[in-house]
């Protein structure tokens, strides 16, 4: 019974000693710091793994606290209902923004737009944008080497081997923007997803005067203005012999698809086509109704 | 053991197949387009219009700042537009299109073969000729040369250098004239220098030239005693500034700074040629030498050719393309830039229209990089190309900025080296671009 | 939460292995044959349900700022329990698993469970996770065990299929690295499979 | 709950004392079966290369410095009368040292050897701990002063196991040093004993012999 | 020559992390960089260093006079833990930067079996105060060594595509296994 | 139509060197050794090369076609020099179901685990062979005996001798030179003849398929630290030419540790890592438990390249700093 006694003596003594040295300690060294970090530590599992890539919680913590937004951050040991905690408490769980998909303003499929010579150097949009215009006579158009796909990381993007273009899996697009960043000619573009995720926009980046632009691409915007004229709800303006609708004002009326002498309006997920003057689209071509787009419907 | 550049290079096949050819005048063509932007700098502003008349040598593109270059009319003729044209990139830009007619110089130009010595101008009376001539760098850069001759406060000049390299395998125009017009040369850089105020000058000719470099030592000896002509090692690639500055003087240009960092300037030969012209004969830059040559090219030559003209005509006057083509580069194989419009004029900077046979056009298909090193062993900055182009592929800049990804000149020994057929220059050139983008944009 | 949920997320979606990662000194150092590291898997098992529950059970009486330490000690001491029984009831096995049942303290696991389960939930369903997560961990040793026991020496749980060795390399440390990451890989690519 | 200085030193101290109480409870509980597990295996080890005894080998240690450190000698009694010697000495093997309990009987012939401790590779060095092994084998039942102390290789009597040289080597030169520690307690005469290693210099010099004219 | 084995065996022969399967999740979750590991590795040569030496003490003037020894692992881990935390709340106040460089890892060591393992071995091992603590450091040095090692490995890897099934762990245990393999090769080099 | 241009950017040329033509080079450079192998070991030398090199190739192609289906690249002959290396370094009675599985790893674990060629960070030839030497250490040290001469191979049998208390300069009476020269030696039937090794280094030189830095900072260290060893204690060690010529030094100094995969980028760090390489290999042999370390030295250096390429870079054109 003895050795028992001693057992619990020893312990509690070390015990207490530990626990008032490091009071002590705490007192006199105390360091400030932003009291969120200490906050987002004490949900934290405490058990400073390393199994989320930090050197223990609290440098976590004070990343968090730090951080824009949690997307780089996980915890396997808390697992997601911790980060949800920590993010409602920073306020930087993903804000509700409203729904954005990513479009291709290009409609130059190969059948649009004849190629004209061979690109022979590394298969990246950036290496041939830096060197030349392309394959095409369209300097504004898609290069086709598919940077966009590799800039995806939701795997929303895939090159159409028909068209050449890339395509937009819009369920599993996020609207996270790599794709507007990577692309060197600035062809995609956050669209509001729309109504039943309808959507209407100018397929056409060329700012070549009309008879140019016709002569390098059947399907480019050739800046007529027709659709200017068109829509009731002045969303469209022309500049630099382009046109551009902005999503806010569009009312998904669909006059200027009709109007647009060239196809290079795009209506996505309609129940039935509009009549164009023109059908020419490569893209629209393969596919009958719904409304032929770039865009995978559900 | 001739003298040479510390690290890395490479010796490609030389291929000088048109080096026997003499210069000759090609015919004006029916039409040319002058851009109105051929040089590194902010473009020129058009003097003339739609409709005008203009005579040879006349300045039709007038220089908009002091890094800039005047533009002039190349043959006398009606403007019939200033307008976009497409240019060998396949891209839009601005030029001045003329309707050829027989030939009317303008004022003060002499038109005369007889070769003028003396020059008695100051430096800025030299400089401000060159500008008004608008010359720029032949050796392929196209750098105002007015530009370069400014030196700037601080800064010490002591050595002129010549470059009559001409590394590149095919090319031969810097060749030519040096065995046609090595007496011209040599008072344009006498001018150069005075220019400069130097009373050094070193002319670096590879010792694949021997004919060259006997010839301009001889005439040195006549007309120019300051300068000394040095033969080099075949090297690729030396005609760069600043490996030839390394391999001239042992001097390394540091690291992100320029040739007058260690007070050396460097002048292509054309240059030379060119304020030759200019100053003694108050002839602006209108007309360049242009190698026409490949390995199926029916005649090869040397054209003294107009700025403007198509590259279309000069293939035309060589026979017209060969039917196995598959590839023309504006330029050597090693710098030069594939073409992908031949109705795209000849500019300042076009040295060469080099015509390749579709089985040498092609790449190889690039396999994964087996870290044979061989890159890193080539290139003659010391830098490691496998890992610049790794790390451009994957956007890392900050590491690829680190690694002096803006250290790299763009020679392609890498490329070139790679037994793998990697296209690493492809990549580090987007590195490059990027990464002087991002240290712009934290400047500003 | 389902009870049923409590339990089996252990055993895959959080597979303390092969999903979370953790606890991996045991898993490599134990598992020379599919017994051996069964016994850690059941080791670790016990402490882990009995540390939940009383966890559980004092979690209100916790001020914050002595939470962990005194988390610590009352795994330690249920670890410490184990040793003595093992050390007087099973002796052999308890050589053989040698210092890595003191270890079972450090186990990032155990207090893991402790803070992210055990102190927010009650006794019960904190035995539940432990039993769940302990199971997990249990079956993944078991399974490398097996596996490297089958490589190494041509047996599972001690019953040998072939004449003469296997490759001893298995049984060795690199073994268990190697079966270990392969195993993972395989985990991972069934697991984007079956989504 | 919030902190303070007073409630946390008191939850602290109360969680220690109850936690540790607790265990050394179990502490109490297990010793005896802990000292027991603990002595089981020197105890069978002991009673399997011995010959039959009565008296308790176990608590009549002699310790004995051989050159390698020290080698632990149990005598056994029959009626008062020695019997046989167990010793435990170790030598240093592939992986650690190997650590064998050499039963003797008064002749100093081996009766039996067991191995108590070793780290060897599994499949390789580690069958030395198998029973009938042919180390083992070679020595049972034979006096170490009869035979040439080195495995075959190094042109001794000693039968060493497959590809595991090493190993044997070192289980010879753990007997060898057993017999030293063996020949001390019951009065041989010990310095004559060379327990250096498993291989002595006539072995060398045999092997000598039979290589001459042999390449490498 | 004593202390020399001592070292070679704790750094080489048998490597913490490559043979002895301790400290492995630090091993596998902090190896990303080569500069984190540097911080890492000197944080828990220093921790291992001064844990050494208090363990020592504790199990020679507290344990083994009451005859407590079985209380060894509760003891020790509240020592280190402790310590640990001590000497991170100093370092923060006295050297912000050391605290950046080497302090933020800490935390992480608590729960590193390897220095509650290398405190048990030591014990184990019966050595000396000296002998402990130059075993703890050079133990420390092995875990350092292995992890920088294994950085560089991983940052190579980083920039080539690993086929997806093997990326992060799995790719990072198959080239531990392949380390350890190399490592044997220094059996019996004490 | 027009004839389409090609347009890529520069350069328009490129080098005569290719992957397949360098690693071709290696094969090359090794058959005299096979020839020399075949004739000292007889036929099984071929079944076993057969075996390895095949068993590679057909790995390699069932990981890649079925596995990764990624882009097919066995024609580039590198798995074929795998087998050949990993085949050199077995004793010619191995098991031939052995060597398969050797090769297995070499190319399962060893390469195709970390995506294929170029890059692996380890030496697949030597992570299959250190594997079979861990997993089946009879079969892989056990050597069968070349016209009358013992079965050890030279290296363990001096290690024995010299722990049963022989002494070096008796040891030494005992080598025969020519022999280890030629090849009529026990041991890994690619490594006994220094000749043929020697012929091929001069090939792979002349192609310019490797610099000289690797095998020079190899043999150069190995040669100096038991030079050291030898004059300081000349009884006790064995001098640098026996080290030189026997066990895996000139196999692993010139065809294995000069794997361009898994050695450093620049000559700097190739002298480092060689360096690195032959003191490891002394330390084994003299004082581990290996009677031959190379293996185990390049692969643990081939730990070290991703640091030696972090710290060890080219010197830089221009690298002093700014005026
Ligand atoms: C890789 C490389 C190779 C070059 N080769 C030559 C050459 O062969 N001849 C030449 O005159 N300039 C060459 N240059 C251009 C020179 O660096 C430099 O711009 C020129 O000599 C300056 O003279 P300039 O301004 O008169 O053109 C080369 C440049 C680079 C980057
Ligand atoms: C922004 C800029 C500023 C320059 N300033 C000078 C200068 O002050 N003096 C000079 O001699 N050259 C100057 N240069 C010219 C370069 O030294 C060099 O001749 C030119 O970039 C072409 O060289 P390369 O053909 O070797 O590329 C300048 C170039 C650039 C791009
Ligand atoms: C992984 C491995 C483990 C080994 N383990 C042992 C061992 O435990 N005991 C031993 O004597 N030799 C062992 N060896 C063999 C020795 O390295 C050496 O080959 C042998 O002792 C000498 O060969 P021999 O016994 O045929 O003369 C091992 C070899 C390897 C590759
Ligand atoms: C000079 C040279 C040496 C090579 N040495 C080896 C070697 O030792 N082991 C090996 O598996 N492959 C070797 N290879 C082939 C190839 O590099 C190897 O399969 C890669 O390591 C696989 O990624 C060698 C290739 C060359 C060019
Ligand atoms: S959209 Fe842009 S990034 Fe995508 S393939 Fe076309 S050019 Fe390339
Ligand atoms: S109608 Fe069509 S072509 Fe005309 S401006 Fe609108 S989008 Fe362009
Ligand atoms: S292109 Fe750039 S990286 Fe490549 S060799 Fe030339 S300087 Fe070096
Ligand atoms: S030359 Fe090519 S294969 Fe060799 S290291 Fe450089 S990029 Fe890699
Ligand atoms: S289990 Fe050992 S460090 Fe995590």
């Amino acid at each position: 019974m003895e050795g028992l006694v001693y057992t619990v003596l020893a312990l509690s003594v070390l015990g207490v000693v530990c626990a008032l040295i490091l009071y002590f300690v705490a007192q006199k060294f105390r360091v400030v710091e932003d009291p969120r970090i200490d906050d987002v530590e004490k949900m934290l599992p405490g058990a400073n793994c390393g199994g989320c890539g930090y050197a223990g919680c609290r440098q976590f913590a004070a990343t968090a606290v730090e951080a824009a937004d949690l997307s780089a951050q996980f915890c396997p040991v808390g697992g997601a209902e911790t980060m949800k905690r920590i993010g409602d408490f920073l306020g930087k769980s993903a804000p509700e923004r409203e729904p954005m998909v990513a479009v291709l303003r290009c409609n130059g499929s190969c059948a649009n737009r004849p190629r004209i010579n061979v690109y022979d150097g590394a298969a990246s949009c950036a290496v041939e944008s830096a060197l030349y215009a392309g394959e095409t006579a369209c300097p504004f158009g898609c290069l086709g080497q598919g940077d966009c796909v590799a800039a995806c990381n939701f795997g929303a993007l895939s090159m159409d081997p028909e068209t050449g273009l890339p395509v937009v899996d819009q369920d599993k697009c996020t609207g996270c923007g790599a794709c507007v960043k990577r692309c060197p000619k600035q062809l995609f573009e956050l669209r509001r997803k729309g109504p039943k995720d309808r959507r209407v926009y100018v397929a056409c980046r060329n700012r070549d005067k009309g008879a140019v632009a016709r002569k390098s691409c059947e399907a480019a915007c050739i800046g007529c203005g027709k659709c200017v004229r068109a829509c009731p709800f002045e969303a469209i303006t022309l500049g630099d012999n382009l046109a551009y609708i902005d999503y806010n004002k569009c009312r998904l009326c669909r006059k200027c698809v009709v109007e647009c002498p060239t196809g290079a309006i795009r209506d996505v997920n309609f129940p039935a086509p509009a009549t164009r003057p023109s059908q020419n689209g490569a893209a629209e071509s393969g596919q009958g109704a719904p409304a032929a787009d770039t865009q995978k419907g559900e | 053991m001739l003298r040479t550049f510390p690290i890395g290079g490479i010796h490609p096949q030389e291929n000088k197949i048109s080096r026997e050819c003499r210069i000759e005048a090609m015919p004006l063509p029916e039409t040319v387009t002058i851009p109105l932007s051929q040089h590194i700098g902010s473009p020129t502003e058009a003097v003339v219009s739609k409709g005008m008349r203009v005579r040879t040598g006349q300045l039709i593109g007038r220089s908009t700042g002091f890094v800039s270059a005047n533009v002039h009319a190349s043959v006398t003729g009606t403007v019939t537009g200033v307008d976009t044209f497409v240019d060998a990139a396949g891209l839009r830009r601005v030029g001045v299109t003329i309707r050829t007619e027989p030939d009317e110089w303008a004022e003060g130009i002499d038109t005369d073969d007889r070769i003028v010595r003396d020059c008695r101008l100051s430096a800025q009376e030299i400089v401000a000729r060159i500008a008004a001539a608008g010359i720029v760098g032949m050796g392929g850069a196209t750098f105002p040369t007015h530009v370069k001759l400014s030196i700037p406060a601080g800064k010490k000049v002591d050595v002129l250098i010549i470059n009559g390299v001409e590394c590149e395998p095919y090319l031969t125009d810097d060749y030519r004239i040096m065995m046609e017009r090595g007496e011209e040369i040599l008072i344009g850089a006498r001018i150069l220098a005075s220019a400069l105020g130097v009373g050094r000058i070193l002319i670096g000719i590879e010792n694949n030239k021997p004919d060259a470099v006997e010839a301009l030592s001889r005439l040195a000896g006549v007309v120019a005693p300051e300068a000394e002509v040095v033969p080099l090692r075949v090297k690729y690639p030396q005609g760069s500034e600043k490996h030839l500055i390394a391999a001239l003087t042992g001097r390394q240009v540091p690291s992100g700074g320029l040739p007058v960092d260690v007070g050396a300037v460097v002048q292509n030969v054309g240059t030379a040629l060119a304020v030759y012209e200019a100053v003694q004969k108050n002839r602006p830059l209108i007309e360049r030498v242009v190698t026409v040559t490949g390995p199926s090219v029916l005649r090869q030559a040397n054209l003294r050719v107009r700025i403007g003209t198509p590259m279309a005509r000069l293939i035309d006057y060589c026979g017209g393309l060969p039917a196995d083509t598959g590839k023309v580069i504006a330029g050597g194989p090693m710098m030069g830039r594939a073409v992908a419009n031949l109705e795209a004029p000849v500019v300042k900077g076009t040295s060469a229209l080099l015509i390749l046979p579709e089985k040498e056009a092609r790449r190889t298909t690039a396999q994964t990089c087996i870290r044979c090193g061989k890159c890193v062993s080539v290139c003659p900055m010391g830098l490691e190309p496998y890992l610049l182009s790794r790390l451009a592929q994957k956007a890392v800049w900050d590491e690829a900025e680190a690694h002096h990804v803006t250290d790299c000149i763009e020679c392609g020994s890498c490329s070139w080296r790679c037994p793998s057929g990697l296209p690493l220059l492809d990549h580090i050139r987007v590195g490059k671009t990027e990464v002087m983008r991002i240290i712009r944009s934290r400047k500003a | 939460m389902k009870k049923w949920d409590i339990l089996l997320k252990g055993i895959v979606r959080e597979n303390p292995t092969f999903v979370l990662v953790l606890g991996m000194c045991p898993t490599l150092g134990t598992t020379t044959s599919a017994i051996n590291g069964a016994g850690m898997g059941i080791a670790t098992m016990f402490v882990l349900i009995l540390s939940n529950i009383v966890i559980a059970l004092i979690k209100n009486l916790i001020p914050d700022k002595v939470r962990i330490p005194a988390f610590i000690v009352v795994i330690a001491s249920f670890v410490t329990i184990i040793q003595l029984l093992m050390q007087a009831y099973v002796p052999s096995l308890y050589e053989t698993l040698g210092v890595f049942i003191p270890l079972i303290v450090v186990n990032c696991i155990i207090l893991g469970r402790a803070e992210a389960f055990a102190s927010k939930h009650n006794a019960f369903d904190s035995a539940l996770d432990g039993l769940g997560i302990g199971l997990g961990f249990t079956l993944s040793l078991t399974l490398i065990g097996a596996v490297r026991e089958m490589l190494g020496s041509g047996s599972v749980f001690g019953y040998k299929f072939i004449t003469g060795d296997g490759m001893i390399a298995f049984v060795l440390a690199p073994g268990a690295f190697l079966v270990l990451g392969y195993l993972m890989a395989l985990f991972n690519k069934l697991k984007t499979r079956m989504r | 709950m919030k902190s303070s200085l007073f409630n946390m030193v008191t939850v602290l101290l109360c969680i220690t004392a109850v936690t540790s109480a607790a265990v050394g409870a179990v502490y109490y509980v297990t010793a005896e079966p802990i000292e027991i597990a603990k002595g089981q295996k020197k105890a069978s080890a002991l009673a399997q290369v011995l010959p039959p005894f009565d008296n308790a080998p176990a608590q009549q240690v002699d310790t004995v410095a051989v050159d390698g450190g020290q080698a632990l000698v149990y005598t056994a009694t029959m009626a008062g009368e020695p019997v046989g010697y167990a010793v435990e000495s170790a030598a240093a093997g592939f992986a650690g040292d190997i650590r064998l309990m050499v039963g003797f009987d008064t002749q100093g012939a081996i009766r039996n050897i067991r191995v108590l401790e070793q780290g060897e590779t599994p499949g390789l060095g580690a069958k030395v701990a198998e029973e009938g092994n042919p180390v083992e084998v070679s020595f049972v039942g034979k006096s170490p002063a009869d035979l040439k102390m080195a495995v075959r290789k190094d042109g001794g009597d000693i039968d060493a196991i497959t590809a595991s040289t090493i190993s044997s080597r070192a289980y010879v030169q753990a007997v060898s040093r057993a017999y030293a520690a063996y020949l001390e307690v019951s009065g041989g005469a010990a310095e004559e004993w060379d327990t250096s290693s498993g291989a002595t210099h006539h072995a060398a010099e045999a092997d000598a012999e039979n290589d001459k004219g042999d390449s490498l | 020559m004593e202390y020399f084995a001592i070292i070679i065996g704790a750094i080489f022969v048998n490597n913490v992390v490559l043979s002895q399967f301790l400290g492995i999740c630090p091993f596998l979750g902090v190896s990303n960089k080569v500069n984190t590991s540097l911080g890492m590795g000197a944080a828990v040569v220093f921790v291992m260093g001064i844990s050494s030496i208090v363990v020592y003490l504790l199990q020679y003037y507290v344990l083994v006079p009451l005859g407590i020894e079985y209380m060894q692992t509760i003891a020790f881990i509240l020592v280190i833990a402790a310590l640990v935390q001590m000497v991170e709340i100093i370092l923060k106040k006295i050297s912000p930067a050391l605290y950046q460089a080497l302090g933020i890892f800490l935390p992480l060591i608590t729960t590193n079996c390897a220095v509650l393992g290398v405190a048990i071995l030591l014990v184990q091992k019966e050595y000396s105060l000296l002998e402990s603590f130059t075993y703890a450091v050079s133990t420390a040095v092995g875990f350092a060594l292995a992890l920088t090692v294994f950085a560089g490995i991983r940052e190579r890897l980083e920039l080539n595509d690993v086929p997806q099934a093997m990326r992060g762990v799995p790719v990072a245990l198959v080239t531990a296994g392949i380390l350890a393999m190399a490592f044997m090769g220094f059996a019996g080099l004490v | 139509m027009e004839k389409k241009l090609i347009v890529s950017p520069s350069p328009h040329v490129h080098g005569e060197q290719s992957t397949a033509r360098l690693m071709l080079d290696v094969v090359i450079a090794l058959l005299p050794a096979l020839i020399v192998s075949t004739w000292v070991f007889g036929g099984r030398v071929l079944a076993v090369t057969a075996v390895s090199v095949l068993a590679c190739v057909a790995f390699e192609y069932l990981i890649q076609r079925f596995l990764l289906r990624g882009p097919l690249t066995v024609t580039n002959w590198s798995a074929i020099v795998t087998g050949l290396l990993l085949a050199f370094n077995l004793p010619v009675s191995i098991p031939l179901w052995m060597v398969a599985v050797g090769a297995a790893v070499a190319i399962g674990v060893g390469k195709m685990t970390f995506g294929g060629l170029g890059k692996n960070p380890f030496n697949p030839a030597l992570v299959g062979r250190v594997f079979l030497l861990l997993s089946f250490p009879v079969a892989m040290t056990t050597f069968p005996a070349v016209d009358a001469a013992t079965g050890a191979t030279p290296l363990s049998a001096v290690k024995g001798m010299l722990a049963s208390g022989m002494s070096v300069p008796e040891v030494m009476r005992m080598v025969e030179w020519s022999d280890l020269w030629l090849g009529f030696r026990s041991g890994s039937f690619g490594e006994v003849s220094a000749l043929a090794l020697l012929l091929g280094f001069v090939w792979l030189l002349y192609r310019r398929v490797i610099t000289w830095h690797i095998p020079v900072a190899v043999l150069g260290s190995v040669a100096v630290f038991t030079g050291v060893l030898w004059l300081c204690a000349p009884d006790r060690f064995m001098g640098p030419l026996f080290h030189l010529l026997t066990g895996g030094v000139l196999l692993g100094a010139i065809y294995m540790a000069t794997d361009y995969v898994t050695s450093p980028m620049t000559a700097r760090g190739m002298v480092i890592y060689g360096i690195g390489i032959g003191v490891i290999t002394v330390l084994i042999r003299l004082w581990g438990q290996y009677p031959e370390g190379m293996s185990f030295a390049i692969l643990i250096m081939n730990a070290f390249v991703p640091l030696i390429d972090k710290y060890v870079r080219p010197r830089r054109f221009g690298a002093i700093k700014k005026a």
